[in-house]
């Protein structure tokens, strides 16, 4: 058992945009993602996840810093502004 | 006048979301109520199809299909000028009110079923023809001179987004199976119709509730928008439907096809297409004011008007 | 002794539970499965009351309800005194045993159209107002020179609870419908009753597998409460449904309300209200211990004192 | 040749996936349905099998257990020598086409039902009992000689899991209520069958489509294997059908059971069991190859092959 | 691209809760949430999501640590005694 | 309102070990668990929940580093090689 200090990449966002930002994750070079369904309000108003609202996700990414600041980056240029979309990070130990 | 029970559902809903209520549909629940009722809806039209010939119903039907098209042409720049509302905003209003709302259709074939009076089984196809010109001229009036479209993105949205695909796809099973075929499905597509359609209708008055609400923040204009658009686009269609011969049933069907608006297949699609549009305006009027106003309203009032129509001609 | 095969749907729920199977009825489809049922037995209800006259049923109705009232009254002091329990689980374990079961109450009507019994179709409306006073009378129970209630709160919980609106609901639109009205709904709500009651019954019995066997931590004074109560309650039902004049099905209905213990609506409503109870204590008795008694026993039994009193009357 | 229309809806779910459509069927729902699916066909077995003297069904019962296990037996070797794949693997993929499916068989039905052809009701019960010697020569082919088997584990997982659990429990609801007893039900789990079947086959090819995709990347073996394996199977069916005196009806539906791989219980066990077997390897081929291969042509040549023999006895 | 520390609070309570706590968290300044559902045990038993069980919600609110701080004291004088409740924050990097 | 730094585990793995890995974490002497259903790639390809392809579930375990440690040697050797797994600690707030 080793332990492997990696970021862990949070971001929630439409989940309209569930394949796009799969496709530019992809992209970016991460090798893996976990996603879960969630609802929940920001500036962009409540997202309760009813059909004409639309629900959120919530993306893990593990990877290295860099890894992952590519990918604040190319999704805050890319869909800030139209879409709701929050992203933080968490330093943690990967257990592998 | 003429009243269809099924609508005290979509009131149920409506009461149950104003005074707050625990009661939710789930939403694997009401995606598979959409996909039964669009799958219901294609297999209906397509088995009425099968008794046509296809090539007769061309030119009519690239006529609906001009016709049809001109009110996202002409509601946009009422918009625009008296609305005061962006480029992205009108547009997109623009594209849910050329569109097409399969419940508001599913009510007024409930109401001729009842009433007894048939119609032409292909208007079913233009619920399919009918999303395509209003979501491409929606995306070119907001992109006209300002950026660019991501056209294949687009017409994939359009073309095998859920409704469309399984609206086309009931389409062809039901003209290839034929009404024999079809026969042993017969009571899940055909005689529960109506039933599933007042259970999502339930759940049509739980979302509305919602808008309702939320519509007093949009302005006196949007509000006589939705509801002063379905009814000139009635009276577009009730004319077109007596210029082409269709029956009195069909002429009230295309009536109500052009007076909907759609608030399924839009809000995707241009959600997508032209993002920095405000949903909540258009998503608001297409289903917190007009189809109210069309399964209270407007669906009795075309009826009377196709029967106006067709009066004076006898 | 008369048996009702879709009690079997239960037994095969309990065996699987038992056995730790993975059969599990995804959660999004047991909340449709009991959306379904309330509608459907308040639309039931609602066309049978409209061939009543509704001033008629005033007196005996508060009858029904002020002898409703008796069952979280007495069973009160037995919890607490016999019981040794917590004011507040007393509270809500008498507030679940005023209440009714729905899923209870549909199964005695299957057994009443099995056997080809008529009955006063009004009885529906006592499965939505005998919910109030006992859920009522729980918080006060457990209130009763303790803290204070949020009345507001609760009151919103009972009233515009799922459960009850649902079945309001579906009176009322039932009820405005009218048999003839209803006619294309028929198929869904009432010819797929008892189906779609199997079908929640095989959910029952999953969830009532993990109930028995938590049962055996309460107490042999818990479990025989759970089975004496409803006798109880049953002959008090018996006794005032002759004395009113009901049918034959009716008394027998009549008896299983009383009878019944609620494990859907209370459940929510007291864990708002009285949170400091135990859920497990009430949902066990209600839903492993009565509800299993009274399908298999109870309500064949109350059948049987049906017959007997009007027997008797004859 | 013979044309069922519910097969269509399975091209439908596979163009849709093809397309990359945002058609989804929720989670919740196909789960739903696969339980109705065994549920009913359960229920409809148990029926049929209450007219048959039961001890007479033994030596047949046998015999097709019997001739069935030679399936995987068979299998094994040749995906061990001729596909060089691993022994897991080989083990896994063999117990699959040992296992029998559901949905062909429903089709089959289906079509028989169309054909208006008999069969032997007990043939359901086939459904359950082949599932179990698959499984457990699976499990001995991927451990022999390697490591240990968790054998209580397994058997809990094929006897408690909900495919066998659902097939069995309907049987014996079906058998104990009868046809006179089941018939309030009939609506649900009879007459609604074959639209839910329907459904159920659209999300099926929505799956299918991704595993169509994958196919290539196993190689020409497999795809072979996935093809000419149900032929055989289907020939040793036919003659044991034949053999043992069964109606046209019975033996085509013992030539499919036998073509048949499962892709529900088998991989749920297989996980399970057999962990370091790749799954899409089993599932690929039994869903994306052996599946369509047998709705589409499988079956229509089973019919036949079953005619030709009863033809030659004539 | 700035990243800015902040505190995120994860709570973790009964379903039948949601409307309750998403008021008082609104109430106390919390700009925005994000729920998920989910199922556990602890010490008031197993809530696997049954509908005579219930099932638990994941909340997560990203705030300043006095923010959290007042929400956990709030829920935890309200709450922790009748219902299922657990509480936990990490200190984050909010991506924006 | 006092708090109290423990490690929080998440546990990424295959839905149909739900039950196994339950019954493994409570063994070695978890009080508690949250689960949430989850879908996502990596190494072991992609897991949709699609219904021939299986979901994920994510565990969170809170509890002492000892009791963490002792559960990713266990998973780890006994699922790592023939399912889908992946695990992560965050050092917490727990807040009680
Ligand atoms: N302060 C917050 N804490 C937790 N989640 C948040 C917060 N603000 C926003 N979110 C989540 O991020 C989504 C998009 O945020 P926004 O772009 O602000 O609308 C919201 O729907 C929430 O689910
Ligand atoms: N040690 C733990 N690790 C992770 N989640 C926990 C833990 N203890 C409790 N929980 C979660 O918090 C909920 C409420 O906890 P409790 O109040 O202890 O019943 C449980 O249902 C679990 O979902
Ligand atoms: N880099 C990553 N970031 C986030 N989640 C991951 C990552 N890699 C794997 N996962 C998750 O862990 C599960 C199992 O991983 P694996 O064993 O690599 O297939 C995947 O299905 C994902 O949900
Ligand atoms: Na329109
Ligand atoms: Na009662
Ligand atoms: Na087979």
């Amino acid at each position: 058992m080793t332990t492997q200090p990696m970021t862990l990449l949070v971001i929630i966002s439409e989940a309209v945009l569930e394949d796009t930002l799969i496709d530019e994750i992809t992209d970016l070079g991460a090798k893996g993602y976990t996603i879960t369904d969630a609802r929940g309000r920001g500036t962009h108003g409540t997202r309760a996840g009813r059909w004409t609202q639309g629900g959120n996700i919530r993306i893990e990414v593990i990877g290295n810093a860099q890894l992952c600041g590519r990918i604040v980056e190319r999704l805050q240029r890319a869909y800030e502004k139209d879409y709701g979309l929050l992203m933080y990070t968490v330093p943690i130990e990967l257990q592998n | 006048m003429h009243f269809e029970p099924v609508v005290l559902f979509f009131l149920l809903g409506v009461f149950a979301g104003l005074v707050r209520s625990d009661l939710k549909i789930p939403s694997a629940i009401y995606e598979a109520l959409s996909i039964f009722l669009l799958l219901a809806i294609g297999l209906q039209g397509g088995v009425k199809l099968a008794e046509f010939e296809l090539l007769e119903l061309l030119v009519p039907s690239l006529l609906i299909l001009a016709v049809g098209s001109l009110i996202p042409l002409l509601a946009f720049p009422v918009l625009r000028l008296l609305g005061h509302m962006t480029r992205a905003d009108s547009a997109s209003i623009a594209a849910h009110y050329g569109s097409v709302s399969v419940v508001t259709f599913s009510v007024a074939i409930a109401l001729l079923a009842q009433e007894e009076i048939d119609f032409e089984g292909y208007m079913i196809v233009f619920l399919v023809l009918l999303e395509i010109p209003a979501l491409v001229i929606g995306v070119i009036l907001a992109r006209h001179g300002v950026g660019s479209v991501r056209w294949g993105k687009l017409l994939h949205e359009v073309l095998f987004g859920k409704s469309i695909l399984l609206l086309a796809g009931g389409l062809m099973i039901g003209f290839i199976a034929g009404s024999e075929g079809i026969k042993p499905l017969d009571i899940l597509f055909f005689d529960l119709f109506k039933g599933i359609l007042a259970l999502f209708l339930l759940e049509m008055g739980l979302v509305a509730a919602g808008r309702i609400a939320g519509l007093r923040a949009y302005g006196a204009f949007l509000v006589t928008f939705a509801v002063v658009t379905p009814l000139l686009s009635a009276i577009l269609g009730t004319l077109l439907g007596w210029a082409l011969g269709l029956s009195l049933g069909g002429t009230m069907l295309l009536a109500t096809l052009y007076a909907s608006a759609s608030y399924i297949a839009a809000p995707a699609a241009m959600r997508i297409a032209v993002p920095e549009a405000n949903p909540a305006l258009s998503i608001g009027a297409a289903l917190g004011m007009t189809f109210p106003f069309n399964i209270f309203i407007g669906i009795p009032v075309y009826l009377w008007m196709a029967r106006f129509i067709h009066g004076l001609g006898a």
